[in-house]
């Protein structure tokens, strides 16, 4: 696990595919919502224009340090999941920095992302921003209770800590894929999933009506260009993972759009038929049926 | 009433533990070590015809320190007590009776035959029963009947104390004297033994009556006086 | 050397001698009195230093120059000469305490005085039984005419309750001797010894007898007589009544009982045993302080006669440990009550008012020291030498019944000291003048010489005579010197002792030597804050730093517990500084002295009797025994690290401390739990009780510990207390580490060892800093300070991000290490716990850090400046060390991590160069932070390029739903921060443990309250209890029969 | 004749320590006393008494060789003296307190006097 | 060991057991002062008869006679200064 200098190049490679393909899924995941609710939708290129749009504007408000920083801690926290974890099994290139850590630094590192986002939001003085991380940070910590669960079910099964090392070991057919060998595993992490991935019926963080976009509220402008860049990536990282342990992983960039946009829809499909539920009761769900089948996943490795 | 019946339960089960010390009692036939060490050695070692002078004088001589040094405290204490409390004014001493003919005269009969029998009591201390504390006490006895006789007579307190102090500091010294001279603390070898069944003889017994005699009496009179005089001071 | 009877003969002398000077000059009788008392004193002194270096024999004196059976005989061995010594003196200081009433009553008085001390002196040398009746008369009138000084009305009636109880004594006495007599056929307790006994009556003549003096010993159920004289008498008599009287009346017993024979030792340990315990329990509800006093002096009678009971047992440690606990009980009892002649009031509070003299309270506490027996005093080494030859007998009953007792006696008394120390004094309450504070400090002086006599004499190891402690006396005479060059003193002496000791450890004692010594200098740079000069605070601290320093020096069981209890006592002195401090510091006193009475039992079982056990023989302990070792010894390390259970002391110790000591106490002190259970898992390993496996037991309190310690910290407003749950989470997830019993769980714990030192004084020294500026802990009333206080906002930046293992910083180092430790532990559910405990960790830092530096700032604070330089620079300190550990973890990981591999035979990790790999994963810290870094800075210049010029803008300046917020206070988002996590798991909440133990705690008082109104002040109901204890005890030990 | 007195001192004892118990008046209380005192006295005599013996002087009637064989115990004799004067020694002192009580509250019932309890 | 003497004995015996339980049961405190003397007296005769004539002269100087003063010496004061 030495470093060659060819990896940066080859990093940037893959973030470079990941950013365009979240860019357009993304677009793509909002339109077909909108055209189930009988509206035309918006274009595909639409997060294009909002990129542009936003880091045209020219903001003259800052509210201190910390505010400033938060989108930057974002960000971080968005490339780093992608730079940390092994993208497409197999090929040379995409493997990006997984030498450094493995399944415990990427579940960690999701909370750099939250921290600094959590912590800009705070600066920003705004009551709606704390009152939206308040609830963020309530739900994610109970909603993140399944997944180490059942990362550490399933590091228990390969008796592996090493993403590439369990990608490898589902190789070989659907039936050798995570979802069928240890399937509670994998129905717990499930649950994380759709907690985590800031869509009703777990939106209450960012509700639109009660508190606007909750902890971005303050942000406009390049602080929101560099959100929403993060707000493309920072799903495709969290899903790359997902696949990578309990779908089998990517050996091919095409097998990885498709595996990323079918996993996309899961919490998408659920968000459209279900109404928000108050932060406790999430939390209630969360204990009373995620950490149950985690448990479960636990004892039958 | 409760207090009765437990009472009455706990002297009963005391009761029983001194009967089975009575039922279980029977007296010696011979007397016992130290009983027949005394017999023997009374006259040898102590000279003392009485051998219960000789016990309380020598061989426990401690005891009977202690014990002139309790009487000394009582007095001391009463004084102590009474000097606290003077008598509130209203009440005064002066509602006394009139002592009677028979008391006045009867007293100055009897007092000086009293003395006598006292100094006569603790003079043969070693030789008759009797001895420091009987004389002490009819001394004692004599200085009462006079304060009844006559209640405003005023003994001389500090002679009393004076006599009381100076016989005690006295019984110390003959004591310590023992030590440096004969075989131990209140050793009677201080004086001579001289002839058994004389008047002075078993060495420094009779001197250590004389004081104990002084000092009892001392004390039993001031024990008297603190309580008269606080009456009407 | 002149004979000893001369000590009778000046006291009668002087005595009688008293009538003939002239009552007038009052003055010059009281000189002669002081006079003879000292020379008495000296007499006494001068044979105990002669017997005690064996220039002369124990003195046979016969009075009247004939043998003992036939005369009455004086004997002086050390231990009368010792108790003679103590009597004369306590006369001495008694006779100038209570000048005043001498001069006012005149020679009447002082001739009883003298008297008093003469006739406890004989009762000390007499060898004969009716001797002994007459000395015990003489006491019981001088008492009554002693008592009559004090001008107290209420002493009259004591001393009539007192006579009346003396004539029952004197009657059933004279019967004892007499039927002893005419069974043995001699008084002299020597010779009766010789002859066998003839007489059947003989049994019931010594019952009366030794219940007569028993009950002269004043034991629990029947001194209602007694204690009225200690509440009303005058303080100076109190003193001489409690320490004199007493010790030679349990000499009186003693001799008794060495003729009585052995069948009648569990008699006497029952009696002694009920005392001490009962009127122990008695003594919690007293608001009196003198009748305080004097239910104590009761209970330690009651507990020497426990020890006396025990004689057959104790062998040659006997007169070592009777005597170290009547001299420390005479000592530090006179030294109370002459103290207590200094306070005006009566009620405990009152005696706030010693604060005004410093030197007072080091009386009070040194004082407090030698009766509960804490080093460096005498009772600790006897209570230590008592505990072992009680197990080595097999009598573990006794020994928790004395713990029991010492545990509820420290109780009050921690209590009273608190009070003492925190309430506020009401004026001109100290009546303060030379002479009671010179006989007061006079006491000190004799309790600190004896402590060093009882540590010569103890051979083994003479907790005075180590360096620390030297250190620590020093500093005590250093008190006049300002906070500041102290200061430096201190920091010098850890570094220096840190210096000298640091080659001998092997890597893990490093590691806790690193973090405690220098740890604990880093964290003193803060106390530079202090101006003035600080009375009390560096003694305390140095006393803590001395126990942590001989802590990681000890080799044996001794030197570990002596260690153990220096350091409870000095940070217990240092956590009732705190302003609000002294309920806290009262729990956590009772906590570690519980915690350190199951030591010393495990510690005495395990060693079996034989002294000095070394400590890594441990493991040696006999198979049967080992389970029982490791429960007790565990749960005295766990009151230490606060597991859940035994926490409810932490929070209030950790947050009402001062600023500068929370991170001293929180960051330091709970390791030396953690070093303990380490030497204790080392030597034992797994041990398993009725089938259960015990380190299975403490993964799962380890377990609960950490989540229930994370869920209590999210609840909390008090910024100080959350810290203080959150370390109670910490220390869970430490313990859970060291019962893994694996190389990496013992690896995770050294980390926590580490991290936690690091980010918790940092954490508490930020809020410190902030509660220094803004005068609250409480969170809502902060808010916004990142403007105003920036360097305090990093640090703690930096130690949220560390301490909830956010990758970059060394968090995460322990957050890796433990993923692999669990990978090959068998065990899954505790597990569950700890991954909850996880990210609710981190909502506790996130609140901390939002309420107090983000959101609104708040007018009043607008002008606030940062935190103190001294207060900043061992934060930033810290934050150095936390970046470099961050990078570097070899630095101090790896000889640790070859030491315990060392231990468990593995090496499941492999160093190769910047990155750690293990079995199932790998880890590459510079990798890790090189790439963050890298990002990080790309993405900020990108931000930059862009929006460079921004105008800095008030918190202030926002709007929602159409409204500009009109005060900061209403858009600060800070109270209940997780609303929702208290109604999703609020019932967590619940305060079961404090609850339990509040239970307990006001059980025991409520026994006391309860059993102490029997006490109904009728000297006739207290004369029949004395019938009623009397005839009890016959029928239970005599069974009836003669 | 042992018997009897031993019989006698303990019932005087006994009886001496019921009038103690029971009654509230202090002076009686003090006559109490006296009375076991006495009752003390007789069983510390009666101890030493052995039957058909003769008081322990040595005068004509008894010479020194064979004094051993005709005298009681001296010893019991000796301690009785001490505990008489002890006795009243104590006695004293009671009624001094007594009197003291009695100014203190007016009166003699040992039961007004218990401001000092609990 | 003559039957007088025995006979002596028990009479004093009982006597002074009667004067005791006078000196309990007594209403009048005086009574009971005299009776103790009373007891004390009987006390020394019966010392006299117990072969023991120190103990008999103090019991009767001390015993009977100081102590009954005593008694009386304190109820007087008690009775002037308003006792009963």
């Amino acid at each position: 696990m030495t470093f060659e200098w060819i990896q940066v190049p080859y990093a940037l490679a893959t973030l470079f595919i990941i950013l365009n393909y979240g860019m357009l899924m993304t677009a793509v995941v909002r339109k077909l919502a909108a055209r189930v609710g009988g509206r035309p939708g918006i274009p595909v290129w639409q997060n294009y224009i909002d990129l542009v749009k936003n880091f045209a504007l020219r903001s003259k408000i800052n509210h201190g340090v910390m505010y400033y920083l938060g989108p930057v801690f974002r960000l971080t926290g968005g490339i780093g999941l992608i730079l940390f974890v092994p993208t497409i099994y197999g090929s040379s290139w995409a493997q990006n920095f997984s030498f450094s850590g493995d399944l415990i630094l990427a579940l960690y590192f999701i909370f750099f992302g939250t921290l600094g986002m959590a912590l800009g939001a705070g600066e920003s003085g705004h009551p709606h921003s704390a009152i939206g991380v308040s609830r963020g940070l309530a739900q994610v910590t109970a909603a993140e209770l399944p997944m180490a669960l059942a990362v550490f079910a399933i590091a228990l099964q390969y008796q592996t800590l090493s993403i590439t090392g369990i990608v490898e070991a589902q190789q070989g057919g659907l039936f050798h894929w995570t979802l069928f060998t240890n399937p509670l595993a994998v129905f717990a992490a499930m649950f994380a999933y759709v907690g985590t991935m800031m869509r009703s019926p777990f939106d209450v963080v960012l509700a639109p009506q009660e508190i606007p976009i909750g902890p971005p509220t303050e942000y406009h402008s390049a602080y929101l260009a560099l959100m929403q860049t993060n707000r493309v990536i920072f799903p495709i990282a969290k899903t790359i993972i997902y696949m990578n342990i309990f779908f089998g992983g990517a050996t091919t960039w095409a097998e990885f759009a498709v595996k990323v946009f079918l996993l996309y829809m899961i919490p998408a499909v659920i968000g459209v038929v279900h109404p928000r539920f108050r932060v406790e009761q999430s939390i209630r769900f969360f204990l009373k049926w995620g950490l149950p089948v985690g448990i479960l996943a636990i004892l039958t490795v | 009433m409760i207090r009765h019946v437990v009472v009455a339960l706990l002297v009963a089960l005391l009761g029983i533990a001194f009967w089975t010390l009575t039922a279980g009692y029977l007296p010696d036939a011979e007397l016992n070590r130290t009983a027949a060490y005394y017999a023997a050695h009374a006259q040898d070692e102590v000279g003392a015809p009485n051998i219960v002078t000789g016990i309380i004088v020598t061989w426990r001589g401690l005891d009977t320190l202690g014990e002139v040094t309790v009487l000394f405290l009582t007095s001391a204490v009463i004084a102590l007590v009474l000097t606290q409390s003077k008598t509130p004014a209203g009440a005064t001493g002066a509602g006394f009776l009139p002592s009677g003919e028979l008391l006045t005269t009867g007293t100055r009969m009897i007092v000086p035959l009293i003395v006598l029998l006292g100094a006569y009591v603790i003079m043969n201390g070693h030789l008759t029963p009797g001895g420091g504390f009987q004389g002490g006490a009819i001394l004692a006895s004599g200085a009462l009947l006079t304060l009844l006789a006559e209640p405003t007579r005023r003994f001389g307190h500090s002679v009393i104390a004076r006599v009381e102090s100076a016989s005690g500091l006295t019984y110390v010294l003959v004591g310590l004297a023992g030590m440096m001279i004969a075989g131990g603390f209140l050793d009677n070898g201080i004086l001579p033994l001289g002839r058994f069944g004389a008047m002075l003889s078993a060495g420094a017994i009779p001197l250590i009556s004389v004081l104990i005699g002084l000092k009892v009496g001392a004390e039993f009179s001031s024990i008297l006086e603190s309580l008269h005089e606080t009456e009407d001071a | 050397m002149v004979s000893p009877v001369l000590i009778l003969a000046i006291g009668l002398g002087t005595a009688f001698a008293l009538g003939l000077l002239s009552q007038a000059r009052k003055s010059f009788l009281f000189l002669v009195t002081l006079a003879a008392l000292a020379l008495m004193a000296a007499i006494s002194l001068g044979w105990v230093v002669a017997l005690a270096t064996g220039a002369a024999m124990t003195a046979e004196i016969h009075t009247a120059g004939v043998a003992p059976p036939f005369a009455i005989n004086l004997r002086v061995g050390l231990a009368e000469a010792a108790l003679l010594a103590t009597i004369s003196l306590a006369g001495l200081f008694s006779a100038l305490s209570m000048r005043e009433p001498l001069l006012r009553l005149g020679r009447g008085a002082m001739a009883v005085l003298l008297v008093l001390v003469m006739a406890i002196s004989g009762l000390v040398m007499t060898r004969d039984l009716f001797n002994l009746f007459v000395f015990i008369e003489l006491i019981a009138i001088a008492t009554a005419g002693v008592v009559l000084l004090s001008q107290d009305q209420r002493a009259i009636c004591a001393g009539f309750k007192y006579l009346v109880v003396s004539q029952i004594i004197a009657i059933l006495m004279l019967i004892g001797i007499i039927f002893t007599y005419h069974a043995t056929g001699s008084l002299n307790i020597d010779d009766i010894v010789a002859t066998p006994v003839a007489f059947h009556g003989a049994a019931l003549a010594i019952f009366l007898l030794l219940i007569a003096l028993v009950v002269e010993l004043k034991p629990f159920p029947a001194n209602g007589w007694a204690l009225d004289i200690y509440t009303s008498a005058h303080p100076g008599f109190s003193a001489l009544f409690s320490a004199a009287t007493g010790s030679a009346a349990l000499f009186a017993v003693d001799k008794v009982a060495t003729y009585a024979g052995d069948a009648w030792l569990p008699l006497l340990t029952g009696i002694g045993l009920l005392s001490f315990v009962g009127s122990n329990i008695v003594a919690l509800r007293q608001e009196n302080d003198r009748r305080l006093l004097g239910y104590s002096s009761v209970g330690q009678l009651g507990l020497v006669l426990a020890v006396i009971g025990q004689r057959d047992v104790l062998g040659d440690a006997y007169l070592y440990i009777a005597g170290g606990l009547i001299l420390s009980h005479a000592v530090a009892k006179a030294g109370l009550f002459w103290m207590s002649a200094i306070v005006r009031g009566r009620t405990l509070t009152d005696w706030a008012a010693i604060r005004a003299r410093a030197p007072m309270v080091l009386a009070f506490a040194t004082f407090i020291a030698m009766l509960v027996g804490l080093p460096p005093f005498p009772g600790f080494y006897a209570k230590w030498d008592l505990a072992q030859a009680l197990v080595a007998a097999g009598r573990l009953p006794i020994l928790s019944l004395i713990l029991l007792g010492v545990l509820i006696e420290s109780a009050y008394l921690f209590r009273w000291f608190g009070y003492a120390i925190k309430r506020e004094a009401v004026e001109k309450g100290l009546l303060a003048n030379t002479v009671d504070c010179g006989i007061t400090l006079a006491a000190v002086a004799g309790g600190w010489a004896l402590g060093w006599i009882w540590g010569v004499a103890h051979g083994e190891f003479n907790v005075l005579a180590t360096l620390p402690v030297l250190a620590v006396v020093a500093f005590l005479l250093l008190e006049p010197l300002p906070a500041k060059v102290k200061n430096v003193l201190a920091i010098a002496a850890l570094l220096g002792w840190f210096a000298m000791v640091v080659g001998g450890y092997d890597p893990m004692r490093l590691i806790f030597a690193a973090v405690m010594i220098p740890g604990g200098a880093v964290i003193l740079i803060a106390s530079f804050t202090e101006t003035g000069r600080r009375i009390g605070f560096y003694p305390s601290a140095m006393a803590m730093y001395a126990g942590l320093a001989l802590l990681l020096e000890a080799t044996t069981f001794f030197e570990f517990f002596a260690a153990w209890e220096i350091m409870t006592l000095g940070s217990y002195f240092l956590i009732l500084r705190g302003r609000m401090s002294e309920p806290h510091a009262l729990s956590y006193m009772l906590f570690s002295l519980g915690g350190a009475f199951a030591l010393l039992a495990g510690f005495a079982i395990a060693s079996g009797g034989v002294q000095p056990f070394p400590l890594d023989q441990l493991g040696t302990v006999a198979a049967d025994l080992a389970p029982y070792v490791f429960v007790l010894l565990a749960v005295g390390f766990m009151t230490k690290t606060a597991a859940m259970g035994l926490h409810i002391w932490l929070p209030g110790a950790h947050a009402e401390a001062e600023t500068d000591v929370s991170p001293m106490v929180s960051g330091i002190l709970l390791k030396a739990g953690l070093f303990g259970l380490f030497l204790m898992l080392m030597q034992l390993g797994r041990q398993s009780l009725w089938g259960v496996d015990l380190t299975y037991v403490l993964v799962w309190i380890g377990a609960i510990s950490a989540f229930l310690g994370a869920v209590l910290a999210i609840f909390q407003e008090d910024a100080k207390r959350l810290l203080a749950y959150s370390s109670i989470s910490q220390m869970g997830y430490a313990l859970f580490g060291i019962a893994l019993m694996n190389h990496l769980g013992w690896l995770m714990a050294m980390m926590f060892v580490i991290n936690h030192y690091v980010y918790k004084s940092m954490l508490f020294l930020a809020v410190g800093g902030v509660y220094k500026r803004t005068h609250t802990k409480l969170m809502y009333k902060m808010g916004g300070l990142i403007t105003l206080m920036p360097f305090t906002f990093v640090s703690v930046l930096v130690g949220i991000i560390a301490m909830s293992g956010v990758p970059p910083l060394s968090g995460f180092g322990g957050r890796w290490i433990f993923y692999n430790a669990i990978m090959d532990a068998g065990l899954r559910l505790p597990l569950i716990l700890i991954f909850m405990a996880g990210p609710i960790g981190f909502l506790y830092l996130f609140r901390l850090i939002h309420t107090i530096f983000l959101g609104q700032l708040k007018d009043p604070h607008r002008k606030l400046k940062e935190a103190p330089a001294w207060l900043v620079a061992p934060q930033m300190i810290f934050v150095a060390f936390l970046i470099g550990f961050a990078v570097l973890p070899g630095m101090a990981l790896q000889k640790v991590d070859g030491y315990i591999g060392s231990i468990f035979g593995d090496q499941p990790l492999v160093w190769s160069g910047r990155a750690i790999a293990s079995e199932f994963g790998y880890w590459n810290p510079v990798a890790i932070m090189v790439v963050i870094i890298v990002v990080f800075v790309s993405v900020f210049l990108i931000l930059l390029a862009k929006n460079h010029d921004a105008q800095k803008v008030k918190q202030f300046n926002i709007v929602f739903s159409a409204e500009r917020p009109y005060r900061p206070e209403t858009t600060h988002f800070a109270w209940n921060f997780f609303a929702p996590y208290r109604k999703a798991m609020g019932f967590l909440e619940t305060p079961v443990v404090s609850t339990f133990w509040g239970g307990v705690t006001d059980g025991i008082n409520g026994v006391g309250d309860f059993t102490r109104r029997f006490y109904n002040g009728n000297g006739q109901s207290y004369a029949i209890h004395v019938v009623l204890f009397v005839v009890a005890v016959y029928l239970i030990a005599m069974g009836g029969v003669a | 004749m042992a018997q009897i007195a031993l019989a006698t001192g303990f019932v005087l004892i006994l009886a001496g320590l019921y009038g103690a118990l029971t009654n509230r008046d202090i002076l009686r209380m003090i006559v109490a006393f006296t009375i076991a005192d006495t009752g003390v006295n007789i069983v510390l005599v009666a101890v030493g008494y052995l039957p058909g013996r003769t008081a322990p002087i040595l005068d004509a009637a008894v010479p020194v060789a064979e004094a051993g064989q005709r005298i009681i115990d001296p010893v019991p004799q000796a301690l009785v003296l001490t505990a008489i004067v002890i006795g009243l020694g104590i006695t004293a002192l009671m009624l001094a307190y007594a009197y003291r009580l009695f100014r203190l509250r007016h009166s003699l019932d040992i039961s007004t006097f218990t401001e000092l309890k609990w | 060991m003559s039957v007088l003497m025995l006979g002596l004995a028990i009479a004093l015996a009982l006597s002074m057991v009667a004067a005791a339980a006078v000196a309990l049961i007594t209403r009048s405190t005086v009574i009971a002062v005299l009776a103790a003397g009373l007891v004390s007296l009987f006390a020394s005769i019966f010392f006299v008869v117990l072969a023991a004539p120190d103990v008999a002269m103090t019991e009767a100087a001390i015993g009977s006679g100081l102590t009954t003063f005593l008694f009386f010496f304190t109820m007087g004061r008690i009775r002037r200064e308003g006792g009963k």
